[in-house]
Parts: structure tokens; C-alpha cells; sequence
């Protein structure tokens, strides 16, 4: 299920660059690109945010975001999707997680990068840890869905 | 421990929470063949009392893969224990 | 219905910063911006475009524009909003609209990029002439919704 | 030509196609008191008969908002025939 070419999924410990990301996913068949920025909040249920870790289970979090993005191209009229989050040590208003996703047309953009967006947040296994002056917390998340019943696994070894 | 015919081993990863309260990020187990995903929580549930209470909002991921509890386990099969998520 | 003093509506003839829009509407307080980069695509109803030219009723567009961002803040739980509309002429790949919109969560900052963008293309009166290797045409568009009897008028003078 | 104690002036502007139709992007006119948008458009199609045809697919706006054909007019009025919009 590996994604188009055209994309680019990753995880990073450095700032995530947006113009990148945006000028990735453009063509020139392209009319519009739907962006998605989700930075980090000063505050978490009225208490002030000091700073962010994000840590990831980094190959199942990668392997993740390429179904996402495999996805978003079997259901929706899109080109291409950048989809990069970061990991490790974030302040106040830095980038988390940038998505980029560009179609001929702008429903198509917009449907798939709100689906990869929450789909993201349901179903790839990274965590956030929040620090406040009086401690920290993992933040609350979403369990995600699991088989109900054993699939036939690979054969590991 | 079982005898070497019947066991197996897998590689165990805890994330998030699970690992502060594990105290490791991960382990490396012998089980009783056959032994089920279910199997190998309650064998760390006995040495960190404390995962018991997180049962309920844990998934557990197999080969990198998400998985039942019931997924019965091979040697060299790669289980991970995963919190809620909350990345983005 | 003036836009709150953090917004920034504008037309414009020169390219668009997207960099300097995606601050501009960024707040501490925030989660999450949606932009949308709507550019000029390379192809027309199968036929190859070369470029386009935009043109406005200036005031007129800034005044719908400005009701857009207002109502933006009216009926979703946003932060703040930059739209900006290129006029003249533009190159394939040039973007010709670019919205930003800040919300403390992510839902509010979809919805509302979406009601701007399609918004703007049904009510804010400006043109797009298409420019092709044998001719140009003015491109379909929306007829704006108009109201069917006579509002009170303002006296003009 | 209606009498000046019986007559307004207002502003014209055409935009897009009716631009070109017209020849020009703005006018100002003499129309007689009472005048509504109707009749300035029909003035308009009698001095440009080519004008005609758009008249199903032009709307108006009367100072600088969206406005009803039927809405009168009073001197010092900016009314502008807006085609259909294409902005984005």
C-alpha cells in the first residue's frame, strides 16, 4: 500500500518547513491546495502550556500515515499529499503537524485533508506529553479501533 | 520458564505512559507457545501491578499492525502496547 | 460590519505572500490555521490557458469581502482571518486567493475556510478572463444571489 | 431629454464582458425622476442592442450593494451591471 510518489510522508525532529510542503504537492494540472497547520496551543484546559514532547512508534506511525495518504488517493479526486509530523521538544506555536494536500479542484482538497487530519489523530500511534509549571501529562487521546478478531497474520520470521 | 520446545519469543514495546510505568521502552519475552497477545499483558500485569489499571485504554499492535488481544503470537513477532493517541 | 482589527483583507496586483498570511492570522491561543491556495490552473475545460487576467469593483469586492470575514466570525469559533485576491495578470501556477483562518480547534478553521472560498466565488464580484492560444473568453460564473425587492435605500447624497 | 427639474444623474459602471459589449467601463447618465434599474439597463440595450441578450445573466448592484431591478434610483446613485463572478 505504498503511496504515489508524489507524496511525502514523515516524521521529523526538526522545524517543519510549510512553503516546502505546499510547492511539494503542487502541479501544474492543480487549481488549489488545502493546508492544514496545527501548531502548539499555550494553554490546555485552563492551565498554561509551557511546552510539548511528541514520541511516536516511529515505523507503525509511518506505516500509518502512508495508508492515510493511499487512501485519501483511492477516495477523493486529489494529486498529491505532503504529510509530515514532528517529533521531540515543541514550543508554543511551533508546528506539530503540516498537511498539504492539492487537487484540480477545491472539495477534493478540502474533504480529504479533514479526513487525514482526524483519521491522523485516531489512528497513528504518536503521543504528546504536556509541561506545566506545576508538572506534566500525556495528553488525552483517542484509542483506536482494533480488530475485533484475529487476522491471518505474516508469518514473521 | 517453559522448556525450549514449547516456548516462544517476541519483542515487546511500551509507549507513552505504559513505558513510565513499565519503566522500559521495551523487553524481550519468552512465552508459552500459543500464548495470545492477551497472555503476554497479564505476564507484565503481574510484575508492574500498576498496568493493570491502564487495561482498558490500551490497544496493542502486532508486527506493527494493529491487533486483537486474541492474536495468538509467533517467535520474532513484534508486539507493542499503545495508549489513546494523541498526535497532530 | 467592519472585520475585527486582526484581519487582513485585501486585493491586491502583486504576488500573494502565503508565509506572511499564515502568520498574520496565528495567535497563541491557537491549535490550528486551514489555508486555502487557489491558483491558476494549467488547462480550461480541456483547452490549454496561457494566463489569466483578473478584474474587480474594487470597493464593492472589498465590502463583500469584509461582510465574508464577518460572518466568518459571527458563526464560527474562530480566531481570526486573512483573505487576499490577486487582480490582473497571472501566470499558470500563480496564486490568485489565498485564505487563512486561525482557530484555538481545527473543525471551526475548516468550516469556516470553506464557507470563505465558496462564498467569495458565488457573491464577490470579480472576473477572470481566460487567455488560450486562439482567443480568451470570459470564464462561467456564479450569478450572486440578488434581493428580489427594493431594500431602503441609503440616500447617496 | 427629460427636464432638469425632472431628471437625476447617476453613475454607471460595466464590468467583464459587458465592458466590451458596452465600449466603456463607466458612464454617467440623465434619467427621468422615479427612474428604476430596469429602465437604466433598458436605455443601455437601446444605445447597445448587443446588451440585450446578457440581460438574463447580468445582475446590478446600486451602491456598491446587490440590488433589485425594480429598486428606483436617486440622483447621485453608482449603480454597476455585474455578469455573473469569477473570482477565486
Amino acid at each position: 500500500m505504498a503511496a504515489p510518489i508524489t507524496d511525502l510522508i514523515k516524521l521529523v525532529q526538526e522545524p517543519i518547513d510549510p512553503a516546502m510542503l505546499a510547492a511539494h504537492v503542487r502541479g501544474p494540472g492543480d487549481g488549489a491546495t488545502v493546508l492544514f497547520d496545527g501548531f502548539v496551543r499555550d494553554h490546555s484546559k485552563n492551565r498554561r502550556t509551557l511546552y510539548l514532547e511528541y514520541e511516536a512508534y516511529e515505523p507503525m506511525a509511518m506505516a500509518k500515515m502512508r495508508e492515510i495518504a493511499a487512501h485519501l488517493h483511492e477516495h477523493f479526486a486529489i494529486h498529491a499529499v505532503a504529510m509530515v509530523h514532528r517529533l521531540g521538544h515543541l514550543e508554543i506555536g511551533e508546528t506539530s503537524i503540516y498537511i498539504a494536500v492539492s487537487a484540480p479542484h477545491r472539495a477534493a482538497a478540502f474533504d480529504a485533508s479533514r479526513y487525514a487530519i482526524d483519521t491522523l489523530k485516531r489512528t497513528v500511534p504518536i503521543w504528546k506529553k504536556e509541561y506545566f509549571e506545576d508538572g506534566s501529562v500525556w495528553a488525552d487521546g483517542e484509542l483506536p479501533p482494533v480488530p475485533s478478531a484475529t487476522p491471518a497474520p505474516e508469518t514473521a520470521s | 520458564m517453559p522448556s525450549v520446545a514449547q516456548s516462544i519469543r517476541v519483542k515487546v514495546l511500551f509507549f507513552g505512559r505504559l513505558k513510565e510505568v513499565a519503566g522500559r521502552a521495551d523487553d524481550s519475552v519468552d512465552l508459552a507457545a500459543n500464548a495470545d497477545i492477551e497472555a503476554l499483558f497479564a505476564q507484565y500485569a503481574t510484575r508492574y501491578p500498576q498496568l493493570q489499571q491502564y487495561r482498558s485504554s490500551v490497544v496493542a499492535s502486532c508486527n506493527q499492525e494493529f491487533a486483537a488481544w486474541s492474536t495468538t503470537l509467533r517467535s520474532g513477532d513484534e508486539v507493542a502496547f499503545l495508549p489513546p493517541v494523541s498526535g497532530g
